[in-house]
């Protein structure tokens, strides 16, 4: 591996080239993100991505809030995906007070993960169609992900910030009758799918568009911290569902999926198996919930011993990581780190599109699948 | 004055030509000059048109066919040689356009 | 143009912190201005009046510690990847720590980089993948910073936490060279704690606006001010906010506001 | 009378388009004022009698070669602004008189060679008697104009239509050649 | 003074009048058509399912503050939606509704070529509403549409030749003609050269797939970004009218213009006993719907696809297509 950073100055630009700001408001760059694009022509030289414009200082905020609370905080971040952002969160601090999690729980969490990954990934495809001009997949898609949205209304009474877990479990179980809304779900997003690959997989204009686009191998895309789809994208067999297993994941079957040519395409493919796999998880781990209690022996002060721990999951977005230190005499985290997932795939947004034309640019941006609330936290 | 003859047209082609001589001679713009120069393709056109309707003979307006293909064509070179000249010296000044090379 | 645009980022960003902070809504912006400008005295009364949720003096705070970095308990064996690391860069290893499942390694921050190149190359250890790069401020301690850096191996599915305790000027070498992954992560170290890396290509602010003073994650920043203090200014900031003691900015400062 | 109100009016037009066409300060103007010069040129011709090559000059005038002139300018003032003209009256005169000049010449030929002729009531040598579409002529709206001159156009004047085909595929060839910016 | 004056403006009164009208709806039922195929109502709060919206739609714009920016071109700024919207509407007064003269404003004997010309004039109002507001993605946008406009121009004007090398006629009334003379429409006759219009006459309206000149996503809304209000609702109606141009067009060449189906089987005589401007703008409506439908399946080309699309695909089979319409010509 002979990766090395390219050097480049990003603020010195040519006055030769055009330079042309994407966003903050720009109707593909999902929020306010800010791409400052050298171009030739159409074609772009450099990219650099401006970031912050929604930082909130959640880490900051949580060191000063105790365990309970920050898990509201969480929700915040990936706020598309706020389950597994509450998921990663609750592990993290239950693998730093050594808590163990009674099966029910797990298997729930899973679920709910994985209804997320569903939900999440309903949003992806939705706006990256969009971006690319098909804009009906985004209200089919949109209509799938409220029913999601339903089910985790359901669950805890939150439709987008759920604070749907607890340190040690979940603050309730799950409602008669849930587990079988959410099979005839799974039955449902089946035949749905189909109609999304209908429109799209073998679409001529479609593959045009996301072929070749935005090709990255699997050792660059390594060196470069791309994780979750971006990553298995280039065929790197990384899932820390499988590679680390957490919750209920170890117990239930599923595949990961991987490209072979890390272009957008594959990484639409990814994805689109994905919704599969969860699918399919949902499936095992409702078929699979079994009975008992839904906390783990907690005590009522939440104060872990002094130390520190980094704890990943996979979110839809990719690695979540939390790297959490307590110093083992305040009720509140010393620190408090995210590792957000579309922090790190955002980084790569430069050498994906260096090369390309400026309508890659939002294909692109749409297919490393950022939200800024977590980017820039 | 109320009659239209074709020396009226012959007038009117003659004034469009004269403005389009002023504008080569006067405008520096490489591009205005030669937007002068269609502008004196037109004037003969003019003429060649009310000449061909005057003398019942489609001779004139087959002319004006060519010329506005040769327009076409000095157009397009002449455009490109500009684009490409601008590209090299960022200037479309015919005073500054008097070197052989660059 | 990208200069200016930024700046105007800048405005925006201090507008959006809640600007009611402490003076509340009393304290008009004139006022403030004249904090600003350190006449310290003249700001007396409009500090007295403000209710202090606490009183201060109840001795000082006693500094939180760092936790131990514990080492493995007795008997258990030492993974491949950490004995390779130590045989292969000897020396450079000051501590190895075992918590809660994860492996640390404390390295001596002038050996950084062959560390950190031979847990990237060596076929024991392989990792290839920068997971994150943080820090964590511990201010009464000398060597305020810990640097971590939480790698991965995707070919032998393995983690590895290295750690590197620097002070506020000590130099921290870039590990982009090793993982570009870690350019973004660096930036943020440098933006939010003002750990000084250097030889990194492109070591701006990141998350907060270019022209920003201070370091928000470090643990002697106030938690709430008005933003457009505390983007000039945050030592301002505090001196206005803890009149009476007057003991300039410090650790003490934070930790009671909430 | 309607021909005379219609042809003074296009005739101040047309030459007032001119004048602004050589004397706006952008180019982006002289461009639009081309454009509508050419077009008033085209309703000129169709009140000659000749709807095709009105057409023709819509077609490929105003909607071909000045939109490459726009393109141009454009493309040219899109990185700097137009440039300014030093000093437009250093030979601005020079440049009138000359062109005055030429007005006068041009005048005096044409009243001399118009003076006492009357029009031309002979057939043209390639008019329209010999061609197929003799009965073309019969309509007052429709008129054949179209078939007569594709007919001369393909037979008497084959010879210069495919030297202009010629022309306008090196013309091509050439702009091509020009613009791109790597062989 | 009755027959050359009053009638014809009459005419241009009531068509204008109507054609504004129909743009109007057709973008309610743009709205509707996209909707339903997306699973939603659509306009549903004004009037009986969101009919009037087509009124207060156009009542909103007409409201709405007209911003100039402070840097733009205010004169060319001005002049470009008008220059836009007057060849779309210029276009009408050679399209025959109906085969009597009453159905129409004129027929000139260049009909064809007339309706190429102007068409072609519109793409001024484009480029120089990109230029007029003096910000970088309008310019971008319209440079993209001046390169695309007259590439597909060319592709759509060579097909047309091959319709006209069939006919032998310009007149739009004589194309008609010659489609109940020959007793086919000219769909069969030709259906390479249909293809290829409509292809066309996709990438010059600006329709999805080919929407890039406006494509919302990369460029905010393209050329007209900077616009609003009156002037940019005067853009919209170009486009929409542009729309029904190219559909009639379409109908006119290949689909028999104001024939019923199959004029020459008698078993079918009885389709015509619906009036001919009906069947004429029955069959416009169709391919307006093919028009909606198809921004709402496809996903859009890029830029330098678009080109490839047009130079490399749609012209080399727009000559073959003439060449082998000439050959058939000569042979038969």
């Amino acid at each position: 591996m002979t990766l090395e950073a390219p050097r480049t100055s990003a603020t010195q630009f040519d006055t030769d080239e055009l330079v042309i700001n994407m966003g903050p408001q720009h109707p593909s760059t999902h929020g306010v993100l800010r791409v400052v694009l050298k171009l030739d022509g159409e074609r772009v030289i450099d990219a650099d991505c401006v970031i912050g414009y929604i930082h909130r200082g959640i880490e900051k905020l949580s060191e000063n809030r105790d365990w309970t609370q920050i898990i509201l905080l969480t929700d915040r971040m990936d706020y598309v995906a706020a389950a597994t952002n509450n998921l990663g969160y609750c592990q993290t601090v239950e693998k730093l007070m050594q808590i163990e999690v009674p099966r029910r729980a797990r298997y729930i969490r899973t679920v709910l993960a994985e209804l997320q990954r569903i939900a999440s990934h309903c949003l992806w495809l939705g706006t990256h169609a969009m971006d690319i001009g098909a804009m009906t997949v985004l209200l089919y898609a949109f209509r799938e992900r409220e029913f999601v949205l339903d089910l985790f209304e359901e669950f805890c009474g939150a439709r987008l910030t759920y604070n749907a877990m607890r340190i040690g479990g979940l603050p309730l179980d799950i409602p008669p009758g849930w587990d079988r809304k959410v099979l005839s779900f799974c039955d449902l997003m089946e035949g749905k799918l189909n109609d999304y690959e209908t429109l799209l997989t073998n679409n001529r204009i479609w593959l045009k568009r996301t072929r070749g686009v935005g090709v990255i191998g699997g050792d660059e895309a390594i060196g470069l911290g791309l994780c979750g789809p971006p990553l298995r994208g280039s065929g790197v067999p990384r899932d820390v569902r499988k590679d680390e297993p957490y919750a209920a994941y170890d117990e239930l079957e599923f595949n990961v999926p991987l490209g072979t040519r890390g272009d957008t395409y594959d990484r639409y493919l990814i994805r689109m198996d994905e919704f599969r796999e969860s699918i399919r998880l949902i499936r095992q781990a409702v078929e699979g919930i079994p009975e008992g209690p839904i906390m783990g022996k907690v005590p009522r002060l939440i104060k872990p011993p002094a130390g520190e721990t980094y704890h990943a999951i996979e979110s839809p977005k990719g690695e979540l990581g939390y790297f959490i230190v307590s110093d083992g005499k305040s009720t509140n985290p010393y620190r408090f780190r995210v590792r957000p997932p579309s922090f790190c795939n955002l980084q790569g947004l430069k050498r994906l599109v260096t090369g390309h034309l400026v309508a890659d640019v939002v294909a692109l941006i749409g297919t490393i699948d950022i939200v800024l609330g977590e980017v820039d936290r | 004055m109320l009659e239209i003859t074709p020396l009226h047209y012959s007038l009117l082609s003659a004034a469009l030509f004269m403005i389009g001589v002023i504008g080569v001679l006067v405008r520096r713009n490489v591009i205005i000059i030669f937007m002068s120069i269609e502008l004196i393709l037109n004037a003969v056109n003019i003429n060649l048109i009310a000449l061909s309707d005057q003398l019942q003979d489609l001779a004139g307006q087959v002319f004006v066919v060519f010329v506005i293909a040769v327009a076409a064509a000095e157009a397009a070179v002449g455009l490109g040689i500009i684009i490409a000249f601008y590209r090299n010296k960022e200037t479309v000044n015919i005073d500054e356009i008097q070197i052989m090379r660059w | 143009m990208a200069d200016e645009t930024r700046s105007q980022a800048g405005k925006d960003g201090a507008d959006r912190q809640p600007a009611a902070g402490v003076a509340g809504s009393a304290a008009p912006a004139a006022k403030r201005e004249a904090g600003k400008k350190s006449a310290a005295p003249a700001k007396a009364p409009a500090a007295a009046a403000k209710p202090r949720p606490k009183p201060k003096p109840k001795a000082p705070p006693e500094p939180p510690k760092a936790p131990e970095d514990q080492a493995p308990p007795d008997g258990m064996e030492i993974p491949a990847m950490v004995a390779a690391l130590q045989n292969g860069v000897s020396g450079a290893v000051l501590k190895v720590s075992f918590w809660v499942g994860d492996w640390t390694v404390i390295v001596a921050p002038d050996r950084l980089l062959d560390v950190m190149r031979f847990l990237r190359d060596d076929a024991a250890t392989a990792f290839d993948y920068c997971s994150d790069v943080t820090a964590a401020d511990w201010p009464p301690r000398e060597k305020r910073f810990d640097v971590v850096y939480c790698l991965y191996s995707t070919r032998l599915r393995q983690r590895i936490r290295v750690k590197v305790r620097v002070g506020e000027e000590d130099p921290v070498e870039s590990v982009t060279g090793l993982w570009p992954a870690a350019d973004w992560l660096e930036r943020e170290v440098f933006d939010q704690f003002g750990v000084n890396i250097v030889n990194h290509p492109n070591l701006r602010r990141i998350l907060m606006p270019e022209q920003w003073q201070g370091h928000p994650q470090r643990k002697d920043y106030p938690l709430e001010g008005p933003g457009e203090l505390l983007m000039e200014n945050p030592q301002d900031w505090l001196r206005v906010r803890n009149l009476p003691d007057e003991a300039g900015p410090g650790p003490a400062a934070d930790g009671e506001i909430e | 009378m309607a021909e005379a109100i219609v042809f003074w009016t296009l005739a101040v037009l047309i030459l007032g388009l001119g004048i602004m066409v050589i004397s706006a300060r952008s180019a982006v103007h002289s461009v639009l004022f081309l454009v509508v010069n050419f077009l008033l040129v085209a309703v000129l011709y169709v009140m000659l009698n000749a709807e095709f090559v009105a057409v023709i000059q819509v077609l490929v005038y105003a909607g071909g070669i000045v939109v490459l002139y726009l393109f141009v300018v454009m493309l040219v003032s899109l990185k700097k602004a137009p440039e300014r003209y030093a000093d437009p009256r250093r030979v601005a005169w020079t440049g009138t008189l000359l062109a005055g000049a030429v007005l006068l010449e041009v005048v005096a030929i044409v009243v001399a060679s118009s003076g006492g002729g009357e029009p031309a009531a002979t057939e043209g040598a390639l008019g329209a008697a010999d061609t197929p579409f003799a009965e073309c002529g019969a309509g007052p709206l429709v008129s054949c104009n179209t078939e007569q001159l594709g007919w001369v156009l393909y037979t008497s004047y084959l010879i210069p239509f495919e030297v202009a085909s010629m022309l306008l595929l090196v013309a091509m060839i050439g702009a091509i050649v020009l613009a791109k910016r790597h062989l | 003074m009755m027959d050359t004056v009053v009638v014809p403006l009459l005419k241009i009164a009531v068509l204008l009048n109507a054609v504004l009208v129909a743009v109007t709806f057709l973008v309610l039922m743009e709205r509707k058509v996209i909707a339903w195929a997306q699973s939603r109502l659509g306009p549903m709060r004004v009037g009986p399912y969101g009919i009037l919206q087509a009124i207060a739609d156009p009542i909103k714009l007409i409201l709405k503050e007209d911003i100039t920016p402070a840097r733009a071109d205010k004169y060319v700024f001005t002049l470009a939606p008008i220059m836009s919207l007057v060849p779309a509407l210029v276009v009408f007064s050679v399209v025959p509704f109906g085969p009597d003269p009453f159905y129409y404003v004129s027929d000139i004997n260049v009909g064809l070529l007339f309706v190429i010309s102007v068409t072609s004039i519109g793409v001024y109002g484009i480029i120089l509403g990109g230029w007029a507001s003096n910000s970088k993605y309008p310019l971008l946008a319209s440079l993209r549409a001046s390169a695309q406009l007259i590439s597909y121009e060319i592709a759509v004007t060579m097909t047309l030749v091959s319709v006209i090398l069939t006919t032998g006629t310009l007149s739009l009334v004589g194309i008609v003609e010659a489609q109940r003379e020959g007793g086919l429409w000219f769909a069969f006759v030709q259906p390479v050269a249909l293809m290829l219009v409509f292809i066309g006459g996709l990438a010059e309206t600006n329709r999805a797939p080919f929407d890039l000149p406006e494509a919302e996503t990369e460029l905010t809304g393209g050329f007209h970004t900077e616009y609003s209000g009156m002037r940019f609702s005067l853009f919209f109606l170009a486009e929409y009218a542009n729309m029904i141009v190219i559909s009639a067009v379409v109908v006119i060449m290949f689909f028999g213009g104001w024939l019923a189906p199959f004029p020459n089987v008698p078993a079918l005589s009885f389709l015509g006993l619906v009036p001919a401007w009906i069947w004429f703008i029955g069959k416009i409506f169709l391919f307006l719907y093919v028009f909606i439908w198809i921004r709402a399946t496809l996903p859009r080309y890029r830029y330098d696809q678009l080109m490839g699309l047009g130079w490399k695909v749609l012209i080399p089979i727009a000559i073959g297509n003439l060449v082998v319409t000439g050959i058939l010509k000569v042979a038969l």
